[in-house]
């Protein structure tokens, strides 16, 4: 199992049956395939419409996930325009919004749409997820390709959103924030010091912090 | 009261300097007949704002390679480097805005609404130059309307009232640019007599539109 | 033909053919029985639906205007929630609005909602709809029934509106308000002094004040 | 994730003191059987948030008649004169807010909005003790969000999931309220199974509805 698919399978994990959840695009759009059995969640699009499932049949050009990917439907599904889309972001009825991140820090703060006189995708729907869904989750690999941090004491790019992470998931490490960066779960094989020496905040290990199980990863 | 139009005829309707608004979201549901007349009318100088700028050499995305764009208004640009590359470059003025302000912002165009309080982008670099409120201890951006001279809209089947019904993520920011422009022109595949559309299943009523194109028929 | 219908009668010959229009409770339900051949009207009912129409079959309980009375839809109606409703009645979308009045003044102002202390049925769609339709039509009698001017120069009753009030149709006569109250047309049998009798607003004569044509009453 | 509920269960969710939204208007897509199960369980000093206070001997216009609520939001309340009287008389607070402006408020509480700015309203009493902001020249009142403890509204079919389509101007408040409430209550005319509503003629998504009541399905 690949970084992503270990963190994929991890965020799977942290998902209640019945969870209405905003998957960003990349990584995060593989959770699906690792629910654990008796698990089933509503997947929102943020282009339009809840009850989003793998693709089944011939793609259908106007059935793509927020990334322009085709998809599926499931039964019980519903279209809406962009407004109720972000109506149901912004107004708490999504319950997890999972994403990416160039960085994230100690306070919860996000960077993901911008690198100044560089890259700028721009924040899409990010923004409004992050201020909106009940558990907003980043899901990263732990550094960067050349192998800088990605959790920070401060972000230094343009801000997404200000203190609203509340998880973090890589493949090394689970932490959570609460006045401060906590570290709660461990990837087997990796130690506290391993996460230290990839992570340029610092956080407290919780007294109850695990190796993820077996089961769990 | 005839709403129809060819395709031919919409070149006329198009000027530089206008401000332009294009319904789609990554090229799904946009109206890519319009967009070819526009293309093809030469208008410049333009101010499009949409959700995305979709790709360098599809939709919109060639209105922007073709520099026809001055001002672009949309949520994220990360899959036309064209956008990008003129923004960087300052050939193109860019305003990123979240996407779900960027609905409310079109809405309230439509709706006759002043502007909305949101949350999002607080702490942000989306709240420069913005008026902040606070209202129940939680400080609020002041979001300003949007509309245009044009929007430019897909549909799936239009009746000939202009009554409208969409296909699935095809509907997006499209149904909500349909009352915000002073003029409103719908690109329809399939277009029927009206009571053949189910009056509850209507997603734009016809009196907000103005003029009815079926695709590829010139 | 009474005052009710002399005025709905005027008020139909104001309005143009494929005009969205909104109507109010009384009075204006009348508008559509006297339009002139080859105007067509698309009526707005503001509990959500365009394209209202006479009540032909049995009534449904759920399809009634916005005054509670059954009634029909045409062919290319369309239903939808309170929000859209008021969007296309606030944004502009609805051209006429006609609406009964306790007061109106040389202003444009709009007294219909409340008598302090005593009658206060609550403005409804009222102030939207004045707010948004691009023509504000007054159609009501021209005195109460114990014979009191309701057109003033300034409202004494609380407002509905301020100065959106464009034309005042009676079974007297018709003003528009244009800096002030500009008498343009006569009722048949009515003199001007009638008028300056029955209405406390100063009001000029137009220098084309005609006699309502009997064709257009 | 079983969304269903019998009416008779729906009793217990009532408390005294609380704030509930109902759908309808002048009685028409009202929930009329679960206005009864709040009729028979007692919870009185009820904030009540509603188009209209309907008539004295029907729907919700009963809850006024028999003291049960002591604050009352609405646009409209003529085609009840006890709420009229009531309210004259200082045993019922009412608050009237423009129908238009009703619908914006408590769309901004099903969407997460800090509010809405608005010119309905401007140079009459309803202007008074709110924030106003000029914006492009205009003035606008600011109106605020409005939310429920627990919102009733009626539908014609819901699918298991909790999907919602409406039957004619039944619909008007009843799919705003179903996003801003803690508790969301839909009493359906007919339950169907998940797929037999065609996705692209939902008006409600299953998501925001937490528990469905069949009417007459004790």
């Amino acid at each position: 199992m690949n970084a992503k698919e270990i963190i994929a399978r991890r965020v799977a994990r942290e998902l209640k049956n019945g969870d209405v959840v905003n998957l960003g695009i990349g990584l995060p759009t593989l959770i699906p395939n690792f629910l654990p059995s008796g698990i089933t969640i509503i997947v929102q699009s943020e282009n339009g419409f809840l009850g989003l499932g793998p693709l089944c049949d011939e793609p259908n050009p106007s059935l793509v996930n927020a990334g322009g990917e085709p998809c599926g439907i499931v039964a019980g599904a519903a279209f809406f325009d962009s407004a109720m889309s972000f109506a149901l972001i912004r107004g708490g009825h999504v319950d997890v919004s999972v994403l990416g991140a160039l960085q994230v820090d100690s306070l919860g703060n996000l960077a993901n749409w911008m690198v100044p006189g560089k890259r700028v995708p721009g924040m899409g729907g990010a923004m409004d997820l992050t201020t909106g869904a009940r558990h907003v989750i980043i899901a990263m690999e732990h550094c960067t390709k050349d192998g800088s941090a990605k959790i920070l004491t401060n972000c230094t790019l343009p801000l997404t959103c200000s203190g609203k992470v509340q998880t973090i998931v890589t493949e090394m490490a689970l932490f959570r924030i609460n006045n401060g960066l906590v570290l709660e779960e461990l990837c087997p094989g990796v130690s506290i010091a391993d996460v230290r020496n990839c992570t340029e905040a610092d956080f407290t290990v919780s007294p109850n912090c695990i190796a993820t199980p077996g089961e769990l990863i | 009261m005839n709403k129809c139009m060819s395709l031919h005829e919409v070149k006329a309707v198009f000027r530089d300097g206008m401000t332009i608004m294009c319904g789609g979201f990554l090229g799904v549901g946009s109206p890519e007949g319009l967009v070819r007349e526009l293309m093809s009318n030469g208008a410049k100088n333009l101010t499009l704002i949409s959700n995305d700028s979709a790709f360098p050499d599809s939709g919109i995305g060639q209105l922007i390679a073709n520099k026809r764009v001055t001002r672009l208004i949309a949520s994220h640009i990360g899959t036309n480097p064209e956008t990008g590359r003129q923004m960087i470059a300052k050939e193109l003025e860019v305003i990123l805005v979240p996407q779900g302000t960027l609905a409310e912002r079109i809405r309230c165009g439509g709706a006759g609404l002043g502007g909305v309080l949101t949350e999002t982008g607080v702490g942000t670099l989306v709240e420069e130059g913005k008026i902040k409120l606070t209202a129940n201890s939680i400080k609020y951006l002041v979001e300003l309307p949007l509309r245009a001279d044009i929007a430019l809209i897909k549909a799936k089947r239009a009746d000939r009232a202009g009554n409208l019904v969409y296909e699935k993520a095809g509907r997006n920011f499209n149904p909500l640019m349909a009352l915000a422009a002073d003029l409103v022109i719908v690109e329809v595949d399939e277009l029927v007599d009206c009571g053949e559309i189910d009056p509850e299943t209507v997603i734009t009523p016809g009196v907000v539109i103005d003029k009815i194109v079926v695709s590829g028929g010139y």
